[in-house]
């Protein structure tokens, strides 16, 4: 039975390797998952109980067949878990609660999307982006970094090959766009038409003030933005509350879990 | 030397019998039913959901969790579906599902504690209620009852008269002398004690020049406060005649063994579900294959056997 | 702001001023000269030698020490080659050291304490005494006086009247109010008050069923005890105007910095040493290369500025 | 300059695998350490504070130049320390406190030597033999397992060509002598004749069990037996007073520390 539904299983790393500043590692499981882009994994497995939690990572790509399948995470060394991941070497063992979170929700065929990575947030739109690649959905990706070094590998980027798909943007000016991601949004926007607006869907992963920002040019213009936030989270799955964000919903706030309501939100709801 | 073949792990906690001595820690288990993707909750001694109020609680704002060495600090401020919703919702549920469970209450009030303990004692399926005396958080919360034996006293006397239901007073650690506390609570007529909540803590970033969480000061819980623990239910365990059920840092079969060597009647689970959601039930099965191999026949065989 | 390209890391402790605000912490450096292979000893803020006593102490029979997750659990019980082999060997041997040192001194009776007080008040090299009130090792030793206000007021009194060095006395983190203890201590004439001691702690062998430790329990230390320790220093501090050492699971610049954060005089660095036992001059190097960073000019433009 | 006295150091490891139940790592040092058989190590440098505490290992090999030295250690999977360092690869760091202690003392040219190793005993008595080859003094060694395949891979064993001088010892009587190190030694104390007799010394190491029977066999016999010690340590070098075993000395009992007056103590001293 593929894994479709939470599950803790173990698993032994095929490879752990850099790209650039990004580490891209694959896990062995003892069976096929399926998930949703934008949906995670809680990733732990080292010797020692510190550091003690497992950590959120964005499934990136899953293959496998009955009985057999593999993972794929993408990560840059944020902190003693990550800098521990980073660390390790295949045939080491790794264990991981997943698949986890509501990920991105699609709208109709006649939508188009823009899919927006700030950072290592690529590694959350990417699954979207080989959906709608499958489903042969219009879509455009803006992948922000500080500079050009900074960019994911060119040939990590699902449809990179097509040109005018994907803009990178760095804030240095060392490769594409000049400026970050919300700038080119904001630029693109300027000249979009308004049927192209009615059109357009806006899924997005990355440092929350992009998000913020985002947000606050897309939702005035009428255009429903997918925002996946990134909180510190304990269990990854609802019962700790410990990941919480205030979300506003017919006039009152409240704390909902980004791990379990999350990560992905309806960028109307979110406080931001 | 061959009849433990079969070993008998029910665990007694006063007049309530578990199928095994293995619960799940209030807080760190959601209400039970979250579990249902991992495993049947049914396998498990007890579930002990999530603290109820009398109302819902918003808890406290974000960020709420730190990972220390080895543990962590939360300040979840006590969020919860409030005690009607619970009683609505989620108990049937739990009872569908063939699990033991129990409630953890807590109350900013005497009468609050009461008005939910009187709540819930009408729930035929509820097997015990936990009276959470320690939670750090909430500042109007139980720190004032649970930190010496006058407050504990007095407010599990009142919960005591307010229920039927088997009463569990569950004990913070930041005491001096945990003895007279656990005392306390069986004078007032606590049916059983549980211990340890968490321990109160801090973690600030050097950098920003801030604390951590939002609430400046959380509780520990985790690997890091096992020795603690164990110490504090060892010393409870010698200090009163009512059944101490053993929480703290435990992690693996071997640390719950080492809770029921000391002494517990049962032990619960707590920050180890994070890791690994499968803890509980593999906890359950190492012990029982413990007793398997060390031909044990039932649980009073090895409880409380630790020599001096 | 380009004031601080050489910070002045020199600490005050009340009348003390110490070339940097590290101390190595009592019991976790032997008497100093154990260091000196490994680096000049003069260039700590002071190192606190092991507990002396009256008479050399044999201390309790092994096992002493057991690791749990992230910390340690010792009963050393307080061996130590007393205070006149200490005063006639080490004491002269640290001066010429050009270190700055200080005696952790306990008694089995307060007499016991003012004896040892007295008899290392007449050593001129030697900057304070710090009075450990707090080992939970010995039987009959410090436990009695500091688990209560009362009791470390009394003790602190009599020792205050025996010696005129500056008087830092270390409290146990084993009671219920740190603040309250802490107080006591200022009211009974103490300088200083340096925090945490070891947590109280357990380990047993579920397989032997025997506790680990030949003495049952051992006190706490390590990583896994920081946040706990960093809370009560934090309390510590808004509850006596004397200062306040900081102490419990230090083992980089950024925990030392923490402490200082939270409102620490100085801080004292103990099992880390055992792991790395350069801990204490990196640590010393850390806070000097930070406040080169960050611009900082001189230890209380950062102590205590903690943002709530 | 050599490393000759206690200092910490940071290493990578170079190679790190097993040889039957045992492993043997070796690890590359910022310098040559000199050190006497006997001496040991303080191991650490895994990610995270769990385990905290360095684990105590024998010094089975140092070589080098000045300004670049190796270490090697020979261990077995004994608990969480060990079976953390089992899993460490090549290129991973290492720290050490080296090199610690109070090794064996050798007696004059007249002396004739039995090395007893039982179990992993051996990687301390190794470097023994090693110098007495050096010395071109003689020795035997007596090398304790329960079974065969627990024996030390016959390559790492110094002089393990020279016929007669190896007597490996299994409990099983899987390979060797039919019995304990205790056992053999007992055999062969029993036809050794007097001259041979006060020529002898023995040095051994291994489990404290094995350790006191020899010191009950040999010291009646005005044989010098030196025992080198294991218990658990937190500082490895004398500042603790963890590590304490009981002595007697002049009538008075006391304790000494393993970790400096020891680890290797004159067998007559030891309270066993
Ligand atoms: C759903 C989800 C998906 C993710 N997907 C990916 C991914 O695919 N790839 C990827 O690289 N990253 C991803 N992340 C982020 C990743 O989980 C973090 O970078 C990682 O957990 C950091 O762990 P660490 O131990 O390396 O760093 P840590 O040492 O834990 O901390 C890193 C930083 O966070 C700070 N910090 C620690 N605790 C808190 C707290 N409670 N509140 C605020 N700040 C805190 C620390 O001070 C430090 O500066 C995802 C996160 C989420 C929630
Ligand atoms: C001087 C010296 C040299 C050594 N040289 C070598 C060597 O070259 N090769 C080698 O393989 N080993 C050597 N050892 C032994 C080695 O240090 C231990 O096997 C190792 O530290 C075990 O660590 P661990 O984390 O794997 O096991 P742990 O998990 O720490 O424990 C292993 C066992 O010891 C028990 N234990 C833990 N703490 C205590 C305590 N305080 N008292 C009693 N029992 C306890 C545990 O319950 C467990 O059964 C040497 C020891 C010393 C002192
Ligand atoms: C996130 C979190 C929430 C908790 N909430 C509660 C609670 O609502 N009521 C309560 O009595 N204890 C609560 N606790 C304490 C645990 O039940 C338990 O006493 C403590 O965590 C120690 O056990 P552990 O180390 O196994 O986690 C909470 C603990 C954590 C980590
Ligand atoms: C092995 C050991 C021995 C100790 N001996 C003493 C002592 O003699 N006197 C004392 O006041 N504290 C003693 N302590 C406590 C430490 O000084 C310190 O307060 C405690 O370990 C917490 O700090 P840490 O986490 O940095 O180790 C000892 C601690 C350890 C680990
Ligand atoms: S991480 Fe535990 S509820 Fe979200
Ligand atoms: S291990 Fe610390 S004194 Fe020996």
């Amino acid at each position: 039975m593929p894994i479709n539904r939470p599950r803790f299983v173990h698993g032994k790393i095929l490879h752990n390797a850099g790209g650039g500043i990004f580490y891209r590692m694959e896990v062995a499981l003892p069976d096929r998952i399926e998930f949703a882009p934008g949906q995670f994994a809680m990733v732990s497995g080292w010797p020692g109980n510190d550091p003690l939690l497992p950590r959120p990572l964005a499934i990136f790509r899953a293959r496998g067949a009955r009985g057999k399948g593999t993972v794929e995470f993408v990560y840059k060394v944020a902190g003693r878990g990550t800098a521990l991941l980073s660390g390790l070497h295949e045939g080491d063992p790794i264990a991981a609660t997943l698949p986890l979170g509501r990920g991105f929700e699609f709208g109709g065929e006649e939508r188009t999307y823009w899919l927006l990575g700030g950072g290592v947030g690529f590694s959350t739109v990417f699954p979207a982006a080989v959906f709608l690649e499958q489903e042969r959905s219009e879509f455009e990706m803006f992948l922000g970094a500080r500079t050009r070094d900074q960019l994911p590998p060119r040939d990590w980027i699902p449809g990179g090959g097509l040109p005018g798909r994907v803009h990178p943007c760095t804030d240095d000016g060392t490769a594409g766009f000049f400026g970050t991601v919300t700038d080119a949004v904001r630029d693109r926007l300027d000249r979009l038409k308004t049927p192209e607006r009615r059109r357009l869907m806006i899924l997005a992963c990355g440092p929350r003030e992009m998000l913020r920002s985002v947000s606050s040019l897309a939702l005035p213009l009428g255009i429903p933005v997918q925002a996946s936030l990134e909180n510190h989270m304990a269990c990854g799955f609802g019962v700790c509350w410990g990941c919480v964000t205030e979300v506003r919903e017919e006039g009152k706030t409240s704390y909902r879990r980004v791990c379990k309501e999350g990560p992905v939100f309806d960028a109307r709801e979110v406080v931001w | 030397m061959t009849q433990a073949a079969v070993p008998d792990i029910r665990a007694r906690v006063g007049e309530v019998l578990l199928k095994n001595p293995v619960m799940s820690a209030s807080g760190t288990f959601g209400y039970g039913l979250e579990f249902t993707p991992f495993y049947d909750i049914s396998l498990l001694g007890a579930i002990i959901v999530k603290g109820l109020s009398l109302e819902p609680t918003a808890g406290n704002a974000p960020p709420r969790i730190v990972e220390t060495s080895a543990g962590m600090l939360n300040a979840i401020g006590l969020q919860n579906i409030g005690v009607e919703r619970f009683v609505a919702e989620v108990a049937p549920r739990l009872a569908d599902a063939g699990a033991a469970y129990a409630a953890n209450i807590y109350g900013r009030t005497i009468e609050e504690y009461e008005s939910v303990a009187r709540r819930l004692s009408g729930v035929p399926s509820l097997i015990a209620i936990e009276l959470n005396a320690s939670c750090p958080n909430v500042k109007e919360g139980g720190i004032a009852f649970g930190s010496t034996p006058e407050g504990l006293y007095g407010l599990t006397r009142r919960v005591r008269a307010a229920t039927g239901k088997p009463l569990w007073v569950k004990l913070s650690p930041n005491v001096g002398d945990i003895g007279a506390v656990a005392r306390a609570a069986e004078e007032a007529g606590a049916d059983a004690v549980t211990l340890i909540n968490t321990i109160v803590g801090m973690a600030v970033d050097h950098r920003k020049r801030k604390p951590v969480l939002s609430n400046v000061t959380g509780g520990l819980s985790g690997p890091a406060i096992k020795p603690v623990a164990l110490r504090m239910v060892w010393e409870a365990c010698r200090s009163v005649k009512i059944p101490v059920i053993g929480i703290g840092g435990i992690q693996s079969a071997e640390d719950a063994l080492e809770f029921l060597l000391v002494g517990a009647a049962a032990v619960q689970v707590g920050t180890a579900n994070f890791r690994n959601p499968n803890a509980c039930v593999e906890i359950v099965e190492g012990i029982r294959n413990f007793f398997i191999r060390e031909k044990i026949a039932r649980v009073d065989d090895y409880r409380g056997r630790l020599v001096l």
